[in-house]
């Protein structure tokens, strides 16, 4: 049923906001915004299976593009991160604290 | 038409032609080096002459004409024109605005020839022609305009100018502060007219608003309308001519130079109201309260000011008040219909009074500007012209027959009698005693005795010739001026009176000849006591008394300043700091501060959810998201 | 005259203003091109002036559609009501490039978007056009008193800001809804104002729509007790921007509410006249008294500006044409008295470093070609007869008598209250003796002398000959004030209810 | 019934992956769950007849993407003091889910009720790369040609950001 791969889709969704919203390490944060697009991934290819267009893999691949990019600027990111405090932890940098 | 000329329009114009002239050769000067002083004094004489000339042309062009239709006018431009108020820049010259014409330009040029004199190897020379021959320029519009808004402008100019004068030596604070006083009291007076004309205008103006039309269409007057506008220009007259309650400002306006003194602070702007009253004699003929208000202020003016001249040591002091209690004859006549007898005491004043503020500046000059009678005293054989000038002048003032004032006066005294004003009446006898009284201290005090001074004595000198022979002049005109108008019972025909009907609304009792001659003994009778006193205290030479009691109170003007300092003055300056100081701050800020006080206290509030951690704002952003889903849950079925 | 003259005038100096903010030019360069702008615009505008016929019909009218669907038009048009607000506006900028030479290039940048803008909002004959100019000529205003001003910037800042973008906000809701109102009752979208001119709005909801628009006004006149902006924005702000605030953005205020309020809420207007025109009076009384107790003689022009505002605003409220015309003189007249005498100001605490009235005096002796002039805009703007001041102040007392005798009364002390602060400041800085600091005043030099001594004519000519003035706002005034009285019994509340009845007819 | 037995195992899978993903302390833990979560999403791809998906997930995805990441994270040199002490991970992960719980369920009940379908594999050149390329450069051309500009972009800014800072100091 493609109902399935929906549920499996939330499912991956919710456990990558999971992964945002509770974890300090910067890399692990990042992993899971990729879960979080994965998932979408997957609700795209299901819907497009669903309505046997194809229309759903093409955004796919600009989500992927997408990702890709991301990766390489959050990675380069990282790397300067790293480079200043040599830490990994998101809560070093809390300039915005108010 | 007939009536129309082209030339009025330039007798002021020449004053303030020579007004810009000076003006500007004297700002040249201070930085570009110094003008010679018979350049500024020959350009500034000008003018005044000019316009003197132009003066008597009027004067025998009006006397051409048949008494009934008397005028000339010229209206230059359209000065402004809104709805149903058209003022035009125009000017009249009739038979009362000629008359004062006449003696303006006159006095004025007589003025200017001596200060010529007086204020030789000033500084400012060029800036005090300048003034001047504006203040001159302003009178003039003053009286020849044609109406109300035109008279206004010369009205204001001419304040303008007596600041600026009164103020001249402006590095002394006391003298700039004496100006202000002028300014400021003359703009309350103002205010009174100002709204006047506004009444005026809404009540009868629609139908042109000069003195000929609103004469015309004075019947539609109601009464009640008309005693407000009346009440109203007769505040600003009070300011001009410095009657109760805004008289404060003519004495300390004697900080000016003295010839700044007698032309505007005694012979003519000061009379504005007078004239001013005349003008309109149209409205207060129908108004017989209003003219009662103004005969008994014009009356208790002159006898508080009487009262206070008594007691000053100051020259020009004594004579500022002095001129105070006249103007209140003035008044007093205008106030009870007799307005030819008021305007001919504006007429013989301006001779008399100029005289002797000029011939009391000539003893200021000789003195090196020592004003205090108290250290004068035996002048008599040193200034022989200033005395014979002065004396004259003075017998004038204290209304000693045959001398101008004594007419004049009389007439004024005679009106308040026969029209049944017989508290006036008793009132003016008394001043007229105390006036000669004063007078005559003095006279006594300055040219007779022993000289108080031994220094200053000595090297006193009669002033030049460019000084003494306005005073002369004046001195003749004094002596002769009241015949212009002689009563009937001396074999006269009231001659100034009849040229000045055509102009006025004039009321003339119809009373026997006994209830004549009483005024007339009564105010002789005055005249000797007042005299007989002064030469009994001070005409053997006296020391300055002490100051007690009434006369303490007398010397200190009543405390009238005061009373206005702290009752006005300081009211005023309180309310102006309680404004900027609490109420500003406190009140009226009061929405700025508080919003911007709500914001910072919401911003404060709201700073704790700003931790800093990206994390934390991912989660604030879940809790929203959940709070959505649940909310959306609900409305999915 | 060529067309589109008010398009030129509006955009030469935006344009001028932003090309400026972009290209690398030195200050120098831009005041010179900041003054070449502004003299052309100058030249406009006097050509216009002359120009112009003087009848009660708009002018140098431009149309053209713009957001088709709601209405709203580029309409721009001059009429005697807008004539002499704009002639201020294009003549007196010229000054201050001649006279502050020590500014930077985004400041003279933000003059020239300043004066394109309040052009643009005196011009415009469509609301939302001119809602848009009025915003835009607020924004420089907000950076040169913000970058440029005095020590005290920063709170000036703050206060003017609230305050103006309330007022601004409230119109605009306003103006929606005086939009969909028009819509309402005519069916289609419509902000011209002559076409809104005949909406007949009643009920609550247009008091509201009244109240708003009046306040987003009587912030920007100010009227009392809105008014507490301006003494700190004045006086912090660059002396150029103060005269631009006083002698021109203050006059919008009062031209809006001729233009755009009054024809739109007729019954509303002669229901709060008497309100609104004590407004006037009391502030104007309010100011004068608190100009007393000043030390800084910037902030007591500040407050004078403030008293006389309150007058010329009181004008408005008197609804008859010689207080109408009275006000509209007293743009002009005002903005030469009080105007110049802030620049005069700023020429004085340019040279002494102070504006503190207790460490001047003096000066009329070291520089009387400054005293002459000060001393003739001081008269001026106690409305000295002979000078502009006097022709405005008399008409508007004249009509304010009219309108309410009580009322007159007090507008009256306007003559006295003006001469005690002026005379006293006067006194103090000009006369008396001199000291260190003023020993060393240098006079005006030539250039200024040329520069002030055209606007020193103007005061005295409008004083002795006002009438090619009078005669070119007179007609439109009298056509405003007829379209204002010729409306059925406004002034019975009770007549509004069968007024609302006509209305749901036709609908 | 063998694509359902292999959806059952992919997805079981996958979704273990994820939660090693968010549990492991050390990141390249995580790394590696976050591949078998990859991979596993490969297959269901697959069995959704993504053809091209398929190949491209692998290929780009699991391969490249992940092999990066893996190579940042060794190239850091993290060690396990360096880690962030998080302690209380836990505590969040187990207060997150409670939160998150209504999302979840509101996403469940949106998704359940929409029409099913079987998710046989279809046919022919359905997500076969002449087809997907078809669309995409007909229908998707423009959308396709500024990713190619934001991919530049981001290389741009990547070179940029993580090069050696010699302007600045």
């Amino acid at each position: 049923m493609i109902q399935d791969y929906l549920i499996l889709s939330v499912i991956l969704f919710c456990i990558g906001i999971l992964g945002v919203v509770s974890r300090r390490n910067v890399l692990i944060v990042f992993m899971s915004i990729e879960l979080m697009l994965n998932a979408a991934n997957l609700a795209f290819i299901a819907f497009s299976r669903f309505h046997v267009s194809m229309d759903g893999h093409v955004l796919a691949m600009m989500v992927m593009a997408v990702a890709a990019a991301e990766a390489a600027l959050a990675l380069a990111v990282v790397i300067l991160l790293h480079r200043h405090k040599g830490k990994l932890d998101t809560n070093v940098f809390s300039l915005l604290k108010g | 038409m007939e009536h129309t000329v082209s030339y009025l329009g330039l007798i002021p114009l020449f004053p303030l032609m020579g007004a810009l002239v000076l003006g500007v050769m004297h700002i040249y000067s201070c930085s570009r080096g110094k003008i010679p002083e018979k350049l500024y004094a020959g350009i500034a004489c000008v003018g005044p002459v000019i316009s003197f000339i132009y003066a008597l042309i009027v004067f025998f062009q009006l006397k051409g004409m048949p008494p009934e239709s008397r005028f000339l006018v010229h209206d230059a431009f359209t000065w402004f024109s809104v709805g149903d108020l058209h003022i035009t820049m125009g000017f009249l010259a009739d038979p009362l605005s000629s008359l004062m014409l006449l003696f303006v330009t006159f006095i004025g040029s007589l003025i200017h020839i001596y200060s010529i004199g007086y204020m030789a190897k000033d500084e400012n020379f060029g800036k005090f022609f300048s003034y001047m021959n504006l203040f001159l320029g302003s009178m003039l519009i003053l009286v020849l305009g044609s109406g109300p808004v035109v008279m206004f402008v010369g009205w204001e100019g001419v304040g303008l100018c007596s600041y600026l004068l009164i103020s001249y030596y402006s590095e002394d604070t006391d003298n700039v502060l004496a100006g202000n006083k002028a300014f400021i009291v003359n703009r309350i007076g103002d205010l009174g007219f100002l709204l006047g004309m506004a009444f005026l205008f809404w009540a009868i103006g629609a139908g042109g608003f000069d003195y000929l039309s609103l004469r015309e269409n004075s019947h539609l007057l109601t009464p009640g309308i008309g005693l407000v506008v009346c009440l109203l220009l007769f505040v600003g007259a009070c300011g001009k001519s410095a009657q109760i309650p805004l008289f404060v400002w003519l004495p300390d306006a004697m900080a000016g130079p003295t010839p700044v003194s007698a032309l505007i602070h005694a012979a003519t702007m000061v009379t504005a109201g007078v004239y001013m009253v005349a003008r309109f004699s149209f409205i207060y003929a129908h108004v017989p309260i209003a003219g009662t208000v103004v005969a008994w202020t014009g009356i208790l003016t002159a006898l508080l000011a009487a009262i206070f001249g008594m007691f000053q040591r100051d020259i020009k002091k004594i004579l500022a008040y002095s001129t105070v209690s006249q103007l209140g004859y003035m008044f007093a006549g205008v106030g009870v219909a007799a307005y030819s007898a008021g305007i001919f005491h504006v007429f013989t004043h301006a001779f008399f009074k100029a005289l002797l503020f000029l011939g009391a500046g000539a003893v200021i000059y000789a003195l090196h500007h020592e004003q205090d009678i108290w250290k004068m005293g035996g002048l008599k054989d040193k200034m022989p012209k200033t005395y014979w000038t002065m004396l004259i002048g003075a017998l004038a003032l204290a209304g000693c027959p045959p001398f101008a004032g004594f007419f004049s006066k009389d007439e004024i005294l005679f009106s308040a009698l026969a029209t049944g004003h017989t508290g006036i009446w008793v009132i003016g006898v008394t001043v007229a005693g105390i006036t000669a009284y004063y007078t005559f201290r003095m006279i006594f005090l300055v040219f007779h005795g022993t000289p108080r001074d031994k220094e200053a004595f000595d090297h006193a000198e009669e002033a030049p010739g460019v000084m003494t022979i306005p005073l002369i002049v004046l001195a003749v005109g004094a002596l002769f001026a009241g015949f212009l108008n002689l009563p009937s019972i001396f074999g006269g025909n009231l001659n100034v009176s009849h040229w000045l009907a055509p102009s006025l609304v004039d009321h003339h009792p119809h009373v026997g000849i006994s209830v004549e001659l009483l005024a007339i003994a009564t105010s002789v009778i005055a005249f000797a006591i007042g005299i007989t006193i002064a030469y009994r205290k001070f005409g053997m030479g006296a020391e300055e008394p002490e100051y007690t009691g009434f006369a303490k109170f007398g010397y200190n003007k009543f405390y009238i300043d005061e009373l206005y300092n702290t009752v006005l003055i300081k009211p005023y300056k309180a309310i102006g700091s309680v404004i900027w100081k609490s109420l500003e701050p406190n009140v009226t800020d009061l929405p700025v501060k508080l919003s911007s006080w709500l914001y910072q206290k919401a911003g404060a509030a709201f700073k704790v959810f700003q931790v800093g951690y990206v994390r934390i704002y991912a989660i604030y952003m879940v809790i929203g998201l959940s709070i959505m889903s649940l909310l959306l849950s609900q409305s999915l079925n | 005259m060529f067309e589109n003259v008010l398009s030129v005038m509006i955009f030469l100096p935006i344009l001028a203003g932003l090309v400026m903010f972009l290209s690398p030019v030195n200050k120098g360069v831009a005041r010179l091109a900041g003054f070449i702008v502004a003299t052309i615009i100058l030249i406009l505008g006097v050509e216009l002036f002359i120009g112009f016929s003087g009848t009660a019909a708009m002018e140098y009218v431009e149309n053209r559609t713009w957001i088709e669907s709601l209405g709203i038009n580029y309409s721009l048009g001059i009429d005697g009501i807008s004539l002499l607000v704009l002639f201020t506006c294009a003549v007196l900028f010229p000054i201050i490039f001649v006279v502050f030479s020590t500014r930077t290039k985004g400041f003279y940048a933000n003059l020239l978007i300043t004066q394109g803008a309040m052009i643009g909002a005196i011009c415009a004959t469509d609301m939302v056009l001119f809602y848009i100019f009025w915003e835009i000529m607020l924004l420089p205003i907000f950076f040169m008193i913000g970058l440029y001003g005095g020590p005290k910037r920063l709170p000036a800042t703050l206060k003017i800001t609230i305050y103006t973008i309330a007022g601004s906000l409230l119109m605009l809701a306003a103006l929606i809804y005086v939009g969909v109102s028009y819509h309402t009752q005519f069916g289609e979208w419509s902000f011209n104002i002559v076409q809104l001119s005949r909406l007949d709005l009643s009920g609550g909801y247009a008091v509201l729509a009244f109240v708003m628009f009046m306040l987003a006004f009587a912030i920007k006149i100010p009227l009392f007790p809105f008014h507490t902006w301006l003494p700190d924005a004045y006086t912090e702000a660059p002396t150029s921007t103060t005269f631009v605030l006083s002698a021109i953005m203050a006059k919008i205020g009062v031209y809006a509410v001729v233009r755009f309020v009054v024809p739109v809420f007729e019954i509303e207007f002669a229901r709060f006249a008497l309100l609104l025109a004590l407004s006037g009076v009391v502030g104007m009384m309010y100011c004068g008294l608190a100009a007393i107790a000043q030390k800084d003689i910037k902030r007591l022009l500040a407050f004078s500006s403030a008293s006389h505002m309150g007058i010329i605003a009181l004008g408005v409220f008197c609804m008859n044409v010689q207080a109408l015309t009275g006000s509209l003189f007293q743009i002009v007249a005002h903005a030469t008295s009080t105007g110049v005498l802030f620049l005069f100001v700023g020429l004085l605490e340019e040279r002494m470093e102070t504006r503190n009235i207790g460490d001047l005096g003096g000066i009329a002796y070291r520089a009387p070609i400054f005293a002459t002039f000060f001393g003739i805009a001081m008269l001026a703007s106690v409305g000295l007869p002979g000078t502009s001041g006097f022709i405005g102040e008399f008409l508007i007392i004249l009509g304010a008598v009219k309108f309410n005798v009580f009322i007159g009364f007090l507008a009256g002390t306007t003559i006295i209250i003006g001469v005690c602060y002026m005379l006293w400041m006067f006194q103090r800085v000009f006369f008396e003796k001199t000291n260190e600091r003023t020993e060393k005043f240098k006079d005006l030099s030539l250039v200024e002398t040329l520069t002030f001594l055209p606007v020193i004519l103007l005061i005295i000519f409008m004083g002795i000959y006002p009438q090619p003035f009078i005669e070119k706002i007179e007609p439109a005034a009298q056509q405003h004030v007829a379209n204002f009285s010729s409306m059925p019994e406004t002034h019975v509340v009770d007549t509004i209810v069968p007024t609302a009845g006509l209305k749901h007819q036709k609908n | 019934m063998f694509a359902e037995w292999l959806f059952t195992g992919f997805s079981i899978l996958s979704v273990l992956g994820a939660i090693g993903l968010v549990i492991f302390r050390h990141p390249m833990n995580g790394a590696m769950s976050l591949v078998i979560t990859m991979i596993s999403l490969a297959g269901l791809y697959a069995l959704l007849s993504a053809k091209l998906i398929f190949a491209i997930q692998l290929i780009v995805y699991a391969g490249a993407i992940m092999s990066l990441m893996v190579f940042i994270i060794m190239f850091l040199n993290v060690q396990t003091e360096d880690l962030p002490e998080e302690k209380n991970r836990f505590l969040y992960l187990f207060g997150g889910a409670v939160v998150l719980a209504p999302v979840f369920f509101f996403l469940k009940k949106v998704v359940t009720s929409l029409p099913g379908s079987e998710a046989t594999i279809v046919g022919g050149g359905f997500g076969g790369v002449k087809e997907v390329g078809l669309v995409l450069f007909r229908d998707w051309l423009l959308p396709f040609e500024i990713v190619s500009i934001l991919l530049l972009v981001a290389l741009v800014g990547a070179v940029l950001l993580a090069g050696k800072r010699r302007m600045s100091q």
